[in-house]
């Protein structure tokens, strides 16, 4: 099995995923959906002012889907808001062509989702929580 | 079940340069074959051959060139209207593929032919391709769409609801001979009689079937088959739209412009009658020669043996399936049409895939363009097997220890 | 003149392997490129690699063959938008043909954007393609059809009423770059800039101007591109619909079915932006990787090189046959782009064409899917001789030694 | 030039086309267009009782064409209308593949023309005014 891709702090947030429930009193909210296979993933998020207080996900994906939306959780929770919008951006650019910007670089559960870019067909499944938590800063409830 | 293999697989095989491909160090396990097949050498040296010293435009030219290019081009139809039973070689009209041809129909015809109020009978096994077209059609005429259901995990469709829905009249009645992803072969032949009956249009996607099961469309008796060369051995980027003549006759021009028109002035234009109505520009000239020699190589073959090949394999792929905790398997209980789909509770169907990919079997993840389908299901995405002519029963055995070793990793710790 | 043929003809023509038919115990000489035109080894190649090595469906699979697969179509995209100066690969959308391509703008952007007593502008000079599917759409929305004119003898066309008319604000302007039956060019550029500041949309039929001189769809500044590859040494069956993001964004979708949907259910489906909205079902695989080895080719040449090739070899034929009694040669007096239309008083162009094949010559005759333009000038029926890179000299004496015996043949006694 | 297909026959035909003008109180009348080149052709005619007293054509074509009009009018003025109806599907047979039935063998100038179907891509221009024909005995004016 492909070790590389599947690094072991991935399957531990696959297995027991962070914050994957509704989140009682969400400001912001998106759905995104992977077209490409169907997966579609809900996230949610509390902000006060501009800091994100919580950001939780509901939904179902592969394993590198299910472990990039439940880092993202714990990455971006307490952030202000462009700085998650920054970070997204990051992590995007990272995935897509494996280009670290310090911010990500600085993350090592981040750099461990950024290994994808070697493995074009699963970008997409890595990078959909992030397009959708973008989508939901857009998207007051 | 081995003895519905065909006989001569590694001289069949050795026909498909494509298996010669490694992946990860291996020899290609080719299990992708409901999305598209591979080509064997005979179609690929044709098109060369074409595109090398055959090649003119059709239907313009009063010189030579172009006189064996409309032969060739027209031979092509010949061909294909013999090898489908069509009626007529006019009633084969080359499309792009199966979404084009269903869309002329839906788009066409049933802009003529559908008024606010009818009722579109659809099934709910249908491909994007099937489904989409209709609701757009009903959207914008104010039509209802209907659906035949499925059985529990779809082992069938509800042939009860089937007559009683088909009973009620419905405008048209669309629906897929073959289902892409459950492997289930509907009853055409009976439905279309029904509907003949009562004066009920067929559209009958046959995607699936055609080239590989055998299909005569006159004996199916429905009055538009659709189809597309990329699933049978040919080429991309072509394939038909077969008609009765009087189903062709009842549908509106499609594409307009050159080689559909009979007179044009600065304000308006007189059309052709099928085929040429709805074939308008330069068509896909080198790809018609290709589909010609597809189905000339499917004629050296046996396509009932072909269809037992694909069928056994897909069998002996969902045995071994079911015996996998956690495994659930679509589709029919016993025979099936040349494909395998199934949803593990507990790993993803892309992570499954992956794994087989690892090891050199490309099998398919996602909805297979059927998400309302996979939905009711209770599987988004699942993983699906399918088969053709050049599959070997060793390759269903990699792809089953494919999917063991990707749950044996997945469900460690 | 000569001068402007291209240097290095013999290598090039050694490129094209239909140049070694013989047709009537002579090789061919081909001047019917204006219909299409013949394909290098590297595309034959290219298409023969991909079916046998490389082919597998697109944008479906996890597997690495359809990432493959899908990598190599959208290089071809990302290919064509560089060629042909896009602003972005998501801006170019693969169609069968130019036809296909003008259907849409048609069928899709005019069905949503145009209505009851507006004015849809064309010329007298256009394509069946390029004029069709506009006449059915001002049926369909009682719209107005207003044509710019040409002037005698098809040498242009009216440059003030062009403007005058431009400057009545139709709500769309849809024209050929370079006419297949004048060679006339017409000033993209400078309309496109017009019809912008008065928030015209532009439709530039571009079938015989792309692959055969510089197009650089943002410098002309038009909304809609539309081209065939098979007209420029690539394959049948796919062709290009090029947008500005804005124009794209702004027209439904044309074909329904997988690819170009983002969720489905059984009521209903949301659709993709561009280009996969514009996609649906399988496409023309290995066909965009011939349109890709099309372009590499030309790359290897110099267009600007091209076009003046194509065009001195009308010059020389064009001469040849304005000294000849009773013909009359159509289109601009000086340079023309490629090709040379005639028409003969007292012979007709069947007869002349039929004897030039005879003597392995193939020209074109008939109306050249332009039925009104050739009635207005004259002429139902005419010839046409159209040069692309691989055509010498040589071959327009030919031309003309057998228009000229045809013509002896025809009014001797 | 090719001598078979362009017989003298045909070429005197084609040159002075006879029949080639209005028909003055014509009855039936109809016209045919050849898709593929533009050609059109009306054929008028008067019928008596069951007899065609006169066939004229009008329309300009290739040689084949008109020499094939020209023909037409003279072997089928006096024919009663079902015999004009068959000698049309007869030609059209011979035209399309050598085909000689005994009615079109019997006529040397249709004989003649009936070498077209050497030369595909010319047998539309031979079939043309015959299909009209068919046209205009179904076409009352
Ligand atoms: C059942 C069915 N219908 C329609 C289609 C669409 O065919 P195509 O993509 O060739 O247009 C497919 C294949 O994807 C299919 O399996
Ligand atoms: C000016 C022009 N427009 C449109 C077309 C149609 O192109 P296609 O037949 O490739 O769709 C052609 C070629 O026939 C053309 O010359």
């Amino acid at each position: 099995m492909n070790e590389e891709l599947y690094q072991e702090v991935l399957l531990q947030h696959s297995r027991r995923p962070k914050n994957l429930s509704p989140l009682p009193g969400a400001t912001h909210r998106a759905e995104g959906v992977n077209a490409l296979c169907g997966d579609e993933i809900t996230i949610e998020l509390t902000r006060e002012g501009d800091t994100l207080r919580a950001v939780h996900f509901q939904g179902s994906g592969c394993a590198i889907c299910t472990a990039s939306a439940s880092i993202l959780t714990c990455e971006t929770t307490g952030l202000r808001a462009p700085e998650a919008r920054a970070l997204a951006e990051d992590f995007r650019r990272l995935a897509v062509s494996g280009e670290a910007a310090p911010a990500v670089a600085d993350r090592p559960r981040l750099a461990a989702l950024g290994t994808v870019h070697r493995y074009p067909q699963r970008v997409k499944c890595a990078t959909l929580a992030w397009e959708t938590l973008l989508a939901a800063l857009d998207h007051p409830v | 079940m081995s003895s519905e293999l065909l006989p001569d697989l590694e001289r069949i095989r050795a026909d498909f340069p494509f298996l010669e491909v490694e992946i990860a160090g291996q020899p290609v396990a080719y299990l992708d074959n409901g999305a598209s097949t591979q080509k064997p050498r005979a179609v690929i040296a044709r098109m060369a051959e074409v595109a090398a010293h055959e090649y003119a435009n059709v239907h313009r030219g009063i010189h030579l060139l172009s006189q064996r290019a409309s032969e060739l081009y027209e031979a092509a139809r010949v061909r294909a209207a013999a090898f489908f039973g069509a009626a007529r070689p006019e009633d084969v009209v080359f499309t792009r593929g199966t979404t084009e041809a269903l869309n002329i129909v839906a788009g066409a015809w049933g802009e003529a032919h559908v008024q606010a109020g009818d009722t579109i009978l659809l099934t709910e096994l249908e491909h994007h391709a099937n489904l989409v077209p209709w609701l757009e059609l009903a959207r914008r005429k104010g039509a209802r769409v209907e659906y035949v259901p499925i059985l529990p995990n779809g082992a069938g469709l509800d042939p009860e609801a089937a007559r009683r829905l088909l009973a009620a009249r419905p405008r048209v009645f669309a629906f897929a001979h073959v289902s892409n992803t459950l492997g289930v072969t509907n009853p055409v032949a009976e439905w279309c009689a029904l509907a003949r009956e009562i004066g009920v249009t067929t559209v009958v996607d046959g995607a699936q079937s055609a080239g590989h099961l055998p299909v005569d469309v006159t004996a199916l008796g429905c009055d538009f088959f659709a189809c597309s060369a990329h699933k049978f051995a040919g080429p991309s980027g072509i394939g038909l739209l077969i008609g009765r003549a009087e189903a062709l006759a009842a549908t509106p021009p499609w594409l307009y412009g050159g080689d559909m028109v009979e007179r044009v002035t600065y304000t308006g234009a007189t059309y052709r009658d099928a085929p040429g109505r709805f074939e308008a520009g330069t068509p896909a000239i080198i790809e018609a020669a290709g589909l010609h020699a597809a189905l000339d190589y499917l004629d050296t073959l046996d396509l009932p043996r072909i269809a037992a090949h694909a069928d056994a394999l897909a069998e002996q792929a969902a045995a071994g399936l079911r015996v996998i905790p956690g495994v659930r398997v679509f589709g029919p209980e016993g025979r099936r049409a040349g494909l395998v789909t199934f949803h593990v509770e507990d790993v993803h169907a892309h992570d499954i895939a992956f794994a087989c990919d690892e090891r050199g079997v490309a099998v398919r993840a996602g909805h297979h363009c059927a998400q309302p389908l996979m939905r009711k299901l209770g599987a988004p995405s699942s993983c699906r097997m399918s088969f053709y002519l050049y599959n070997t029963g060793d390759e269903v055995i990699r792809g089953l220890a494919a999917v063991q070793a990707a749950l044996a990793f997945f469900r460690r710790a």
